[in-house]
């Protein structure tokens, strides 16, 4: 039996002081496919995210995942460093370089916020920054912890788009979001 | 490696505060103390050495204090794990950087004050280069107290750390009293490098073991 | 295989129920040679010729500092096998015995310096045993802390297991240190170590004595530990029907 | 041998003058040990009444 699964989660379940925040979820996802998590505030989404990226550990089940894949995650932390500017936070990823990035730049406007301390952007633009790292990356697994949070109208269709010619490519997507991002993916509620 | 560490040096070196900050104050206490003391060479000489390893303790003690806590509260902590880049090889790479940028300065002050309490230039070379290598020590012990106590404040990181540290206090107290009475002191340089080798080797397994149990 | 010796015996459920059937036992039995050993020792023993009667402190402080010693060993064996083997009751074990043993400790401090006014003249005095205690009673403080300051309990079990395993390490090399420090300073006038050697007369109370506080105080640990499984389990079936 | 070595029950409180801190630890020590014991056993009854009123 060929495994061509990127990622398999078989009877996860999280629980904190005994009690129990989520239990038997299962899902699996091919290449070209992608996962919606569903549920109330508070149900674990994040979390249940955070044990798919690998930052957590589940208490029980497991997820599978080829160890050679590639994976990006946003969360709600943005991870950009406030006292360094926005060029600054871009170049310390190191994965890619700033001529690439010209073109998201200049599509999410942030081409003339480049020499800006991040402490002075915006909470929207500082979440454009963030998933600049999901723009430009080669990445075969993407997991994001509702992208559209703070995002204008614009932004937020100009994301979808790009996520569907992600998928088009052959990459999955992992996301939790309020807002219906269209993407035909399978749903897990929690 | 060579990149994680050119990128934590940027890191600490743009946050002028946290590695100038605790420069100046361990200054500032050297400078402060004579002004205690009713005015004698002899006096001063007496007890600049507690002067100086207590300082140089208080001045680590809260510069480590947003040692892991910065990366940990923005996210920067989960893009290591998710990026697959080892845990101990970026809490030692941290270690150093701070050391570099706060433990070199502070060993090169503590030769010039040296000097300027004993007026005796060689055993101020090796008060020099004995404060870099216990710097190092407390960094490591005191990013091990902050790291357990990563967002609780330094109230229990200190209350932790103090127990650890006291051999090395007890270690130096002996090695200055070797000094002055010209007795054997290589010893204890010696059993401060091997608590150096060990605690390098050791305290950033244990250090990334807790901050992943913090993230979980 | 210790695994599966561990999770068989080491349930909470099994350990709540044998421990409260051990409980009475051990706690009236080490109660009632307590109260002999003490009485033995204040009314019975003979007088120590340097010290004179407020040596018969020496059968409330030493059980309590060899407690204190005890008690820290035990947490550090319990949180060994809780990182290792992933045993809950060993982290509810480390957890209880913290509080018993900071307590137990404080009580040789007070008892030691109390002593220390007829016999030093002073209350208190830089000595290694005493400053090595002192560091012992520090520890203690900083588990109780580490853990209360945690509202997830699965992590801050964690984190105590770490810190009591190092702050074991570094107890011999505490002690070594200090021990190496003080001989720079006069040694005290008088000192437990170098007291002549006991009288039987007086060793059997003091051996008496020790033996059952140890008693009394794992039986209070037992009790501890008991609250500590009521607390983590309240979900438990077994629990809501005690 | 086994005597009480003191002659009355106020040379017994007085202890050659060494009395009030052998009676002091002792007071403590009983103290510490009853605290401990009580409190674990007012918890745990705390716990088993809350326990019940909720089932």
């Amino acid at each position: 039996m060929t495994n061509d699964y990127v990622l398999a989660a078989h009877n996860i379940g999280y629980s904190i002081n005994n009690t129990k925040l989520f239990k038997n979820i299962n899902f699996e996802a091919k290449k070209g496919e992608s996962i919606h998590i569903k549920g109330s505030n508070g149900s674990g989404k994040t979390t249940l995210l955070r044990i798919i990226a690998g930052i957590c550990s589940s208490s029980n089940g497991e997820v599978i995942i080829d160890e050679e894949i590639s994976k990006v995650m946003v969360g709600h932390s943005n991870a950009l460093k406030d006292y360094l500017t926005l060029k600054e936070n871009i170049l310390m990823d190191g994965s890619f370089d700033i001529k690439d990035t010209n073109i998201f730049l200049e599509s999410l406007n942030l081409k003339n916020k480049l020499e800006l301390k991040i402490g002075s952007l915006s909470f929207g633009q500082r979440k454009k920054a963030s998933l600049l790292k999901v723009f430009n990356n080669n990445s075969d697994l993407i997991i994001l912890d509702e992208p559209c949070v703070g995002l204008d109208a614009k932004t937020q269709i100009y994301l979808i788009e790009f996520l569907k010619k992600e998928l088009a490519k052959g990459k999955t997507i992992v996301y939790s979001s309020h807002i219906d991002m269209n993407l035909d993916s399978i749903e897990v509620y929690l | 490696m060579k990149g994680l560490l050119h990128i934590e040096l940027f890191k600490l070196f743009k946050k002028i505060r946290s590695w100038l900050g605790p420069v100046l104050i361990f200054t500032l206490i050297i400078i402060a103390y004579p002004l205690t003391v009713e005015y004698s060479t002899s006096e001063l000489a007496k007890s600049f050495y507690s002067i100086l390893w207590l300082g140089s303790l208080m001045t680590i003690m809260f510069s480590t204090e947003d040692i892991f806590l910065e990366d940990y509260l923005d996210g920067t902590m989960d893009q290591y794990i998710v990026n697959n880049i080892s845990l101990p090889l970026i809490v030692f790479i941290k270690i150093f950087v701070y050391w570099l940028l706060i433990g070199v300065p502070i060993g090169i002050l503590s030769f010039i004050f040296a000097i300027a309490f004993t007026s005796n230039f060689e055993s101020s070379l090796l008060i020099g280069v004995i404060s870099l290598v216990v710097n190092y020590i407390y960094f490591a012990v005191f990013s091990f107290g902050n790291s357990l106590s990563l967002n609780k404040g330094s109230l229990l990181s200190s209350l932790v750390c103090l127990p650890l540290v006291l051999p090395i206090l007890i270690t130096l107290g002996k090695f200055i009293t070797a000094l002055e009475y010209a007795l054997n002191f290589y010893s204890y340089i010696i059993l401060l490098l091997g608590v150096l080798s060990i605690i390098i080797t050791i305290i950033p397994f244990l250090i990334s073991f807790i901050l992943k149990a913090h993230l979980d | 295989m210790f695994k599966k010796f561990f999770h068989q015996f080491a349930s909470p459920k099994t350990f709540y129920f044998v421990s409260q059937k051990i409980f009475p036992y051990l706690f009236w039995l080490s109660i009632t040679s307590l109260i002999i050993g003490l009485i033995w020792g204040i009314l019975y023993a003979p007088v120590d010729k340097v010290q004179g009667n407020s040596y018969r402190i020496i059968y409330m402080h030493v059980p309590a500092s060899f407690a204190a010693q005890s008690l820290y060993m035990m947490i550090a064996v319990a949180s060994f096998i809780f990182l290792i083997w992933k045993v809950k009751l060993a982290a509810y074990v480390v957890k209880s015995v913290s509080l018993i043993g900071a307590s137990v400790t404080f009580l040789a401090l007070i008892s030691g310096s109390i002593w220390g006014i007829p016999t030093w003249g002073t209350w208190w005095q830089w000595d290694a045993r005493i400053t090595s205690t002192l560091i012992l009673f520090i520890m203690y403080l900083g588990l109780i802390s580490l853990h209360n300051s945690f509202n997830n309990l699965d992590k801050a079990d964690k984190f105590i297991s770490v810190l009591a395993l190092v702050g074991f390490i570094n107890i011999p090399i505490i002690k070594m240190s200090v021990n190496w420090w003080s001989t720079l300073h006069q040694p005290a006038s008088i000192t437990l170590s170098s007291k002549p050697s006991i009288d039987l007369a007086m060793l059997y109370p003091l051996m008496i004595c020790i033996f059952s506080f140890l008693g009394l105080i794992i039986a209070i640990v037992l009790r501890a530990i008991q609250y500590e499984i009521l607390l983590r389990e309240k979900n438990k079936k077994w629990i809501q029907s005690i | 041998m086994m005597n009480v070595q003191f002659e009355s029950l106020r040379s017994l409180f007085y202890m050659n003058g060494h009395g009030i801190y052998v009676w002091v630890v002792l007071i403590i020590f009983l103290m510490v040990i009853i605290g401990l014991f009580l409190f674990y056993k007012i918890k745990i009854n705390n716990f088993k009444k809350e326990n019940n009123e909720i089932n």
